[in-house]
């Protein structure tokens, strides 16, 4: 077993243990927590994607010739993705948080089930 | 309790589909696809040493456009969202010791050289513009530490990353009009790998997008900080 | 092999620090833990040759996220103690 | 030219503008206007493809990022679908900008960012090729979305946002995981290249797929796992709803729809299914809702239902599910903004708060226009695209009969919700009407749309086959009369009269030699001219009445005219829609106009489905003639056409909407909607049944419960006339015992029994016409329908009185009149084809008329003049003219009976060879005897003149009473009027044989009602309002979708 498989399966879990959260914490500052660790595990399920057994960072430099790249490097291009995911994860994070507050405002309680709601 | 004897049923049947995945996952032995040509080509194409960088910058670089907006929209969403009442007098913020201020004033300036570096070099050595920008935001969270009652001048913060963003998408028509499409890097030559004035526009683009995200960041900091000691906006309006 | 080592117990402690984030009651201890989990994440990353993902995570998912967070949670506590 | 507008403009203006708004945000007026500029821009950009697209010299552009091919780069691609979608994408986010101006500019330039940013990345969503991107994008539209939605700043929004976020938060984890585990299977993020890659074809690679489609079907909000996103429709604005219903779902819509093929379509039943049950599910919610964006927000999530529906049986529906899908999206997208638009305008946000639109007509225009767009009637695309969609459906190599069904069941019920409400709107009592915030500007975006939804049902309309243009020439005229509404009455009477006359000038060369088909347009067109006559005794305006019932008579001469079944339908449709305006016209009218259409809808779904199985039987060719020996499920196909004809002709099971909604209406409308409208189902009865023919085995048992239905209208019809109080009534639940024997006569396939049919169809539209501006007439001049309030009248209405008494004592079929030959034919039938059963109860039946004709002469004409009744006038010449124009064709049709029964019968002949009557001048012999109208006639005028004759002599022995010369016993009664001797006329009888004439099948279909509605009240009961169990929903909903999809892959 590699790396890579420990680094999914990891992953996975992340994931597993954050829904978990999600669906049974109700102080809403722990789900957004929870989906933190979500995001996380994703991230690193992604990274796992790309990685290669003994193969460096893709990044060319003196120990690095760019004609050697393709049989050297991990595949880039997750990374490149997790990057983005990474930010836009925190764009969210922040953006709920800033729900939270606002909620907090309006109903004086971070208590899912206390929150004033639609129905039907 | 039926509610959480329902919820672990249905992540068992999570977990199923994860092992499932699992079982079908096994590191790659040989890059394949795109990847195979980025890391054949990248060094040709674009002339950056930073495969990722080339690839979030040039090659998905409409991703990362994409990125960059959607922290704009969150700060832009935040300033909104989390306006707050005229400074009220009694903030309760505890006073910081001498040392923690001296300290941050020393340090300040060298955080923001380093993220400045970090995002130069971004075609260079790991890191770019995300990374510079968060060490940049950092140096705002450094100076509220040390003076929580720090005045952010969000007008400045706000005409820098505006001013970078139109030009993020200036240099990506710039492309379209001089290059083979938008967001094309080699709009300037893209000069020897490793060389810290190569691969086109590859490094301005990415300090557009340090000064970007490090502004936005700060921004979100600040929005978030500033709530703390004051009041939200009342709200308007009932039902609806 | 000791790489192989050092990654299980790096990715054991980010399950035990998730498990921790999303289990407590305290909230501090909560959010402390998640910041863990993305910084032990960050440094899986860099075992997995992804410098610039590890990069990324500490710098925004570890640190500026949990900075957030305790901002929130700041102006929460002072509200639900000004109440009080 | 086209080049110029490279669609990554959409992001270049987007952003640029999104960006250096900020820079000038707090010069909001400024800044609104860059956001304006790169909305129109945007729109500019599309409808540039768009055109060249439509005008066949467009090209599909693919624009390279940083000029690498994909998959090594992100491309665009904007061909017609994409320049379709940002077209309404970017048509319908200006317009909601515009509409949003006051409240984007107090919120700031950074809420003007995000709006712009929203509508950009809708765009994006649409353009984009890489299913990162498409990630991307994603995120970007929900961000924004929720981002936009604090303009509302409710305590309700800020939670649902909160929920929002976290769930699409949970989508875009499975949608991420999706294309990693794709990525790594296929080595390409590109859509194009992954669905070639046949690594796809690994276990991984499927789950891969599932992952991905099952995060954008979760985008698309299915139920039950939606209770995140309704929640959105409740607290947004409405022209925000109007951007995320319209514009989110069409690009979220059309994510998936790329995203299908990556997995070689394997998740295409599952699409279907989802598709199908959110439909269903959906509009079974929204009929128990209240809140009216509630009720949009269920409506347009079963609108993508149908359009998943859609998208599933791509296989099955080939080369037309574009058309269908777009004909589906465009309405949708445009009709719902409309009623967003609206939502934000009216206050109160219940259902029968949509009163207050009855203070600005021109909403209430638009209303009706966008519900009856959603809908599907025509001309609007929805209609083709349904009609499409049924006819695949059920023609393919193999028959999607049930889901058909399914499809049409819904929308049935989407109908009932979208006119009660609508009903509301336009009929609901309200002490004072609520307020209404609608400023000029307001109306800009609404009106737009609905401008623009005309005219994308124009050009659908040329894109069909089997439908001719020459039918949107009465719809052009139809909205010419519309547009001069403001003129008085009688200008557009005359108008109208000139167009009818014109279009019958017209018609008449081409139908000339076809006397079934000049029976007909006789009905119905001259039938028009008469009623129109009439019309010039209203003064004032009559607002709407002209373009209603110009409608209606386009509809009903659509029918005549229809050479496909498409046609056809369309004329069928069309008259649904006029008849409903002009009936719901009456001051009670209300809840009758919707049984109406209710009726009519459920008729003309049952008519659809017999008509896509028979073009499914005729290999898709959809002339008329397809309807002739179907070969797909015959005895169904034709059942179900009768049945929808049956609930035009008001038999007995599908009656209940006549007699309310006739009885309501005012005295010409009645006429149109009686003498002639219930002849459009005998039509159709008759085209079906010439089609069907008799001789095919499963026809014996559908014409015995045709016989049966028809012998039942006349009974029960005729009973429960003779029990009304109003006048209106009475003539309405006769209509129904008429319209009974022309139904039995049909049935029984024979020469003598369709001569009684159509001899019936003639002489029901003489002498009903007659009664109905008679009793109309007489009911507006002393304001009241009730007969026990009349009385007397002969003395102040000599001229009515004549009518009626020659127009009953057709209808009574007792000599000498023409209603004799009829039944005289009717015993010759009896006999000779040996119906004593049925023969035996339509006798009773005729007995049963004596009652009620009895009744309405007596009490309204005879006994004694009211009080208040002493100084009425004579009812309005406009009346008299087409009354006696009528009359006089009475009164020769009953001196020679051969003039319409022998050519009647000669056509006969060519249908049932068999030789039934013999006419030698007025006399016709059949096997049992002979008949001659102008000897009746003779000997009958004979005896009656040696009566009055004998009547002078006598008269002077005759004593005069005073009519006050009688006196009471000395108790006043409370209700006076209860104890005329009119009121409850028929007490005893009605102890004897009332129970038949009780509402048994009115009870049946409350029955039903009421159980779709506690359905309705149980399934929505999973909307609890939290949130965190709509993310559990979300959770579930993956783990079963996988478990049940996972069997397939081992």
């Amino acid at each position: 077993m590699n790396i890579g498989s420990i680094a999914m399966g990891a992953g996975f879990l992340l994931v597993l243990i954050g829904l978990w959260g999600i669906l049974t914490r109700t102080h809403i500052i722990q789900i957004i927590v929870s989906f933190s660790v979500v995001d996380t595990g994703v991230h690193l399920i992604m990274v796992a994607a790309g990685y290669m057994h003994q193969r460096t960072a893709p990044i060319i430099s003196e120990g690095l010739a760019a004609s050697d790249a393709p049989s050297l490097v991990v595949d880039p291009l997750p990374q490149a993705l997790v990057l983005t995911a990474i930010v836009i994860g925190l764009g969210v994070t922040a953006l709920m948080l800033a729900f939270a507050l606002r909620i907090h405002e309006k109903n004086d309680t971070l208590e899912i089930k206390n929150i004033e709601r639609l129905r039907w | 309790m039926i509610r959480t004897f329902g919820i672990i049923l249905t992540l068992i049947g999570v977990a199923f589909l994860f092992f499932s995945l699992f079982l079908e996952y096994e590191t790659p032995l040989e890059l394949s696809g795109s990847a195979s040509y980025y890391a054949a080509s990248t060094a040709e194409d674009t002339g950056s040493a930073n495969l990722v960088s080339a690839i979030v910058v040039t090659y998905r670089g409409l991703d990362t456009l994409g990125e960059v907006t959607i922290l704009f929209l969150t700060s832009s969403i935040m300033s909104y969202m989390l306006k707050t009442k005229k400074a009220r007098n009694q903030r309760t913020f505890r006073e910081s010791s001498e040392l923690l201020r001296t300290a941050s004033a020393l340090l300040v300036p060298f955080i923001i050289l380093l993220g400045v570096f970090i995002f130069v070099h971004g075609h260079l050595s790991p890191g770019g513009g995300f990374q510079g920008g968060a060490v940049l935001a950092s140096a705002l969270v450094l100076l509220l530490v040390a003076d929580p009652l720090y005045t952010v001048q969000s007008r400045i913060l706000s005409v820098i990353e505006s001013s970078s963003g139109f030009l993020y998408v200036l240099l990506g028509l710039s492309g379209l009009l001089f290059g083979a499409g938008f967001l094309d890097s080699r709009v300037l030559p893209t000069g020897r790998v490793g060389e810290l004035f190569s691969a086109g526009l590859i490094p301005l683009i990415y300090i557009l997008i340090g000064l970007k995200v490090g502004t936005e960041l700060s921004n979100l900091l600040s929005v978030f900080h500033s709530v703390q000691g004051q009041d939200l906006m009342e709200d308007e309006g009932g039902a609806r | 092999m000791i790489e192989s080592i050092l990654f299980i117990v790096l990715a054991l402690l980010a399950l035990a620090s998730a498990v921790v984030a999303v289990i407590s009651k305290n909230l501090v201890t909560s959010i402390i833990s998640a910041g863990l989990v993305s910084l032990l994440a960050s440094l899986l990353y860099l075992l997995m040759s992804a410098p610039d993902v590890a990069m990324t995570e500490a710098a925004i998912g570890s640190s500026l996220a949990t900075i957030i967070f305790f901002y929130v949670l700041n102006r929460i506590r002072a509200k639900e103690d000004s109440r009080d | 030219m086209v080049a110029m507008f490279n669609p990554i403009y959409f992001v270049v203006a987007g952003l640029a503008a999104a960006f250096l708004l900020t820079l000038f945000h707090n010069r909001e007026r400024l800044s609104y206007f860059i956001m304006i500029i790169a909305l129109s821009l945007m729109m500019l950009i599309s409808l540039a493809h768009l055109a060249s697209f439509l005008a066949g010299t467009g090209e599909i552009v693919q624009v390279f990022t940083a000029g690498f091919a994909p998959p090594f780069s992100i491309n665009f691609q904007m061909g017609p679908p994409e320049a379709l979608l940002t077209a309404i994408v970017s048509l319908v986010g200006l317009l909601s900008g515009i509409y949003l101006s006051e409240q984007l500019r107090k919120t700031g330039a950074y809420a003007q960012a995000v709006y712009i940013v929203l509508v950009m990345g809708m765009n994006a969503m649409i353009l984009t090729r890489d299913l990162f991107n498409l990630f991307v994008f994603l995120e970007i539209v929900s961000i924004a979305t929720v981002g936009i939605l604090f303009l509302s700043r409710s305590r309700t929004s800020v939670n649902t946002g909160f929920t929002y976020m976290v769930a699409s938060g949970l989508i875009s984890v499975v949608l991420l995981i999706g294309i990693v585990f794709a990525y790594m299977n296929a080595g390409s993020l590109n859509i194009d290249t992954l669905s070639e890659s046949l690594v796809m074809a690994g276990r991984g690679g499927s789950i891969a797929v599932l992952l991905i489609t099952l995060a954008f079907l979760l985008e698309l909000k299915p139920f039950p796992a939606n209770g995140w996103g309704i929640d959105l429709y409740t607290s947004a604005p409405g022209a925000l709803s109007a951007l995320i219903s319209a514009g989110g779902m069409s690009a979220t819509y059309y994510a998936l729809a790329k995203v299908l093929p990556v997995g070689q379509w394997s998740h295409d039943s599952l699409v279907a299914a989802v598709g199908g049950i959110t439909f269903i599910a959906s509009q079974i919610i929204a009929l128990k809702q209240d809140d009216s964006r509630r009720l949009l927000g269920y409506s347009s999530i079963g609108q993508i239902g149908l359009l998943l529906v859609v998208l599933g049986f791509s296989e099955a529906l080939g080369d037309r599910r574009d058309f269908i899908a777009a004909g589906l999206l465009i309405t949708h997208a445009l009709s719902k903004s409309i009623l967003f638009y609206i939502s934000d305008m009216v206050q109160d946000d219940s259902l029968r708060g949509w009163a207050a639109l009855r203070r600005k007509p021109v909403l209430l225009v638009l209303f009706g226009v966008a519900a009856f767009a959603l809908i599907g009637f025509p001309p609007f695309p929805s209609f083709f695209a349904k009609w499409d969609l049924i006819l695949l459906l059920n023609g393919g190599t193999e028959g999607y009969y049930l889901l058909s069904a399914m499809v049409l069941a819904g929308s049935l019920i989407e109908a009932v919700y979208l006119f009660r409400w609508f009903s509301y709107a336009l009929k609901l009592p309200h002490e004072d009407l609520p307020e209404l915030a609608s400023p000029t500007s307001r109306l800009i975006a609404p009106v737009t749309a609905a401008l623009v939804l005309a005219g994308a049902s124009w050009y659908v309309s040329t894109l069909v086959s089997g439908f001719s243009q020459s039918f949107l020439i009465p719809v052009a005229f139809i909205l010419l009369v519309a547009v001069i509404d403001r003129l008085p009455a009688w200008s557009k009477n005359v108008i109208s009269i000139a167009g009818v006359s014109l279009y019958i000038a017209d018609l008449y060369p081409r139908i000339a030699g076809d006397l079934m088909t000049m029976i007909f347009a006789g009905i119905f067109l001259v039938g028009a001219v008469l009623t129109l006559l009439s019309g010039f005794y209203y003064k004032g305006r009559r607002a709407g009445f002209y373009p209603m019932a110009l409608t209606m008579f386009a509809g009903l001469a659509a029918l005549i005219e229809a050479a496909t079944i498409l046609e056809f339908f369309w004329g069928w449709e069309l008259m649904a829609i006029g008849s409903y305006f002009l009936l719901i016209r009456g001051k009670k009218s209300m809840p009758h106009g919707l049984s109406y259409l209710l009726f009519s809808i459920g008729g003309s779904y049952s008519i659809l489905y017999g008509f896509s199985l028979a073009a499914a039987g005729a290999g898709g060719v959809i002339a008329m003639s397809s309807l002739v020996g179907i070969s797909v499920m015959p005895a169904l196909a034709y059942s179900l056409m009768l049945l929808g004809f049956l609930t035009k002709t008001a038999s007995i099971g599908v009656h209940i909407w006549l007699p309310g909604a006739h009885g309501e209406a005012v005295a010409d409308i009645h006429f149109m909607a009686s003498a002639i409208l219930l002849k459009a189902g005998v039509f159709g009865l008759i085209t079906v049944l010439l089609a069907m023919g008799s001789e095919a085995g499963y026809t014996r048992w559908i014409l015995l419960a045709l016989g049966w239905i028809g012998v039942l209208s006349a009974l029960l019809g005729n009973i429960s006339a003779a029990f009304q109080e109003s006048a209106k009534r009475l003539l309405a639940w006769s209509s129904i015992g008429q319209l009974g024997y022309i139904v039995w006569g049909l049935a029984s396939m024979s020469h003598l029994g369709w001569l009684i049919a159509l001899g019936y169809s003639v002489t029901h539209f003489l002498y009903k016409g007659i009664l109905f501006l008679a009793i109309g007439g007489i009911a507006l001049k002393i304001g009241t329908p009730y007969m026990y309030k009349m009385g007397g009248l002969i003395k102040r209405m000599p001229y009515s009185f004549f009518a009626v008494l020659i127009a009953i004592i057709t209808l009574s079929g007792v000599p000498p009149l023409v209603g004799f030959s009829a039944k005289w034919i009717t015993y010759n039938l009896i006999i000779s084809e040996q119906l004593y059963y049925q023969g035996f109860v339509i006798l009773i039946a005729g007995i049963i008329a004596f009652l009620y004709l009895f009744r309405m002469i007596y009490t309204v004409f005879l006994g004694q003049l009211k009080d208040n009744l002493r100084s009425v006038g004579e009812i309005s010449i406009w009346f008299r003219i087409p009354m006696y124009l009528l009359l006089i064709v009475i009164l020769v049709l009953s001196f020679l009976p051969n003039t319409l029964l022998r050519p009647i019968g000669d056509m006969l002949s060519g249908i049932f060879p068999e030789e039934a009557i013999v006419w030698t001048g007025s006399r016709g012999v059949t096997s049992l005897g002979y008949f001659d109208g102008a000897m009746i006639m003779y000997v009958i005028v004979g005896i009656f003149v040696i009566l009055t004759i004998l009547f002078l002599l006598l008269r002077k022995q005759t004593q005069k009473v005073k009519q006050f010369n009688i006196f009471y016993s000395g108790e006043a009664p409370s209700r006076p009027e209860l104890s005329h001797f009119s009121y409850n006329f028929f007490a005893h009888y009605r102890k004897a044989v009332g129970a038949l004439a009780l509402p048994l099948v009115t009870g049946f279909w409350d029955r039903v009602t009421e159980i779709i509605h506690a359905v309705s009240d149980f399934i929505r009961r999973i909307y609890t309002g939290n949130g965190q169990t709509y993310l559990f929903h979300i959770v579930l909903y993956v783990v079963v979708v996988f478990l049940v999809q996972s069997g397939g892959y081992r």
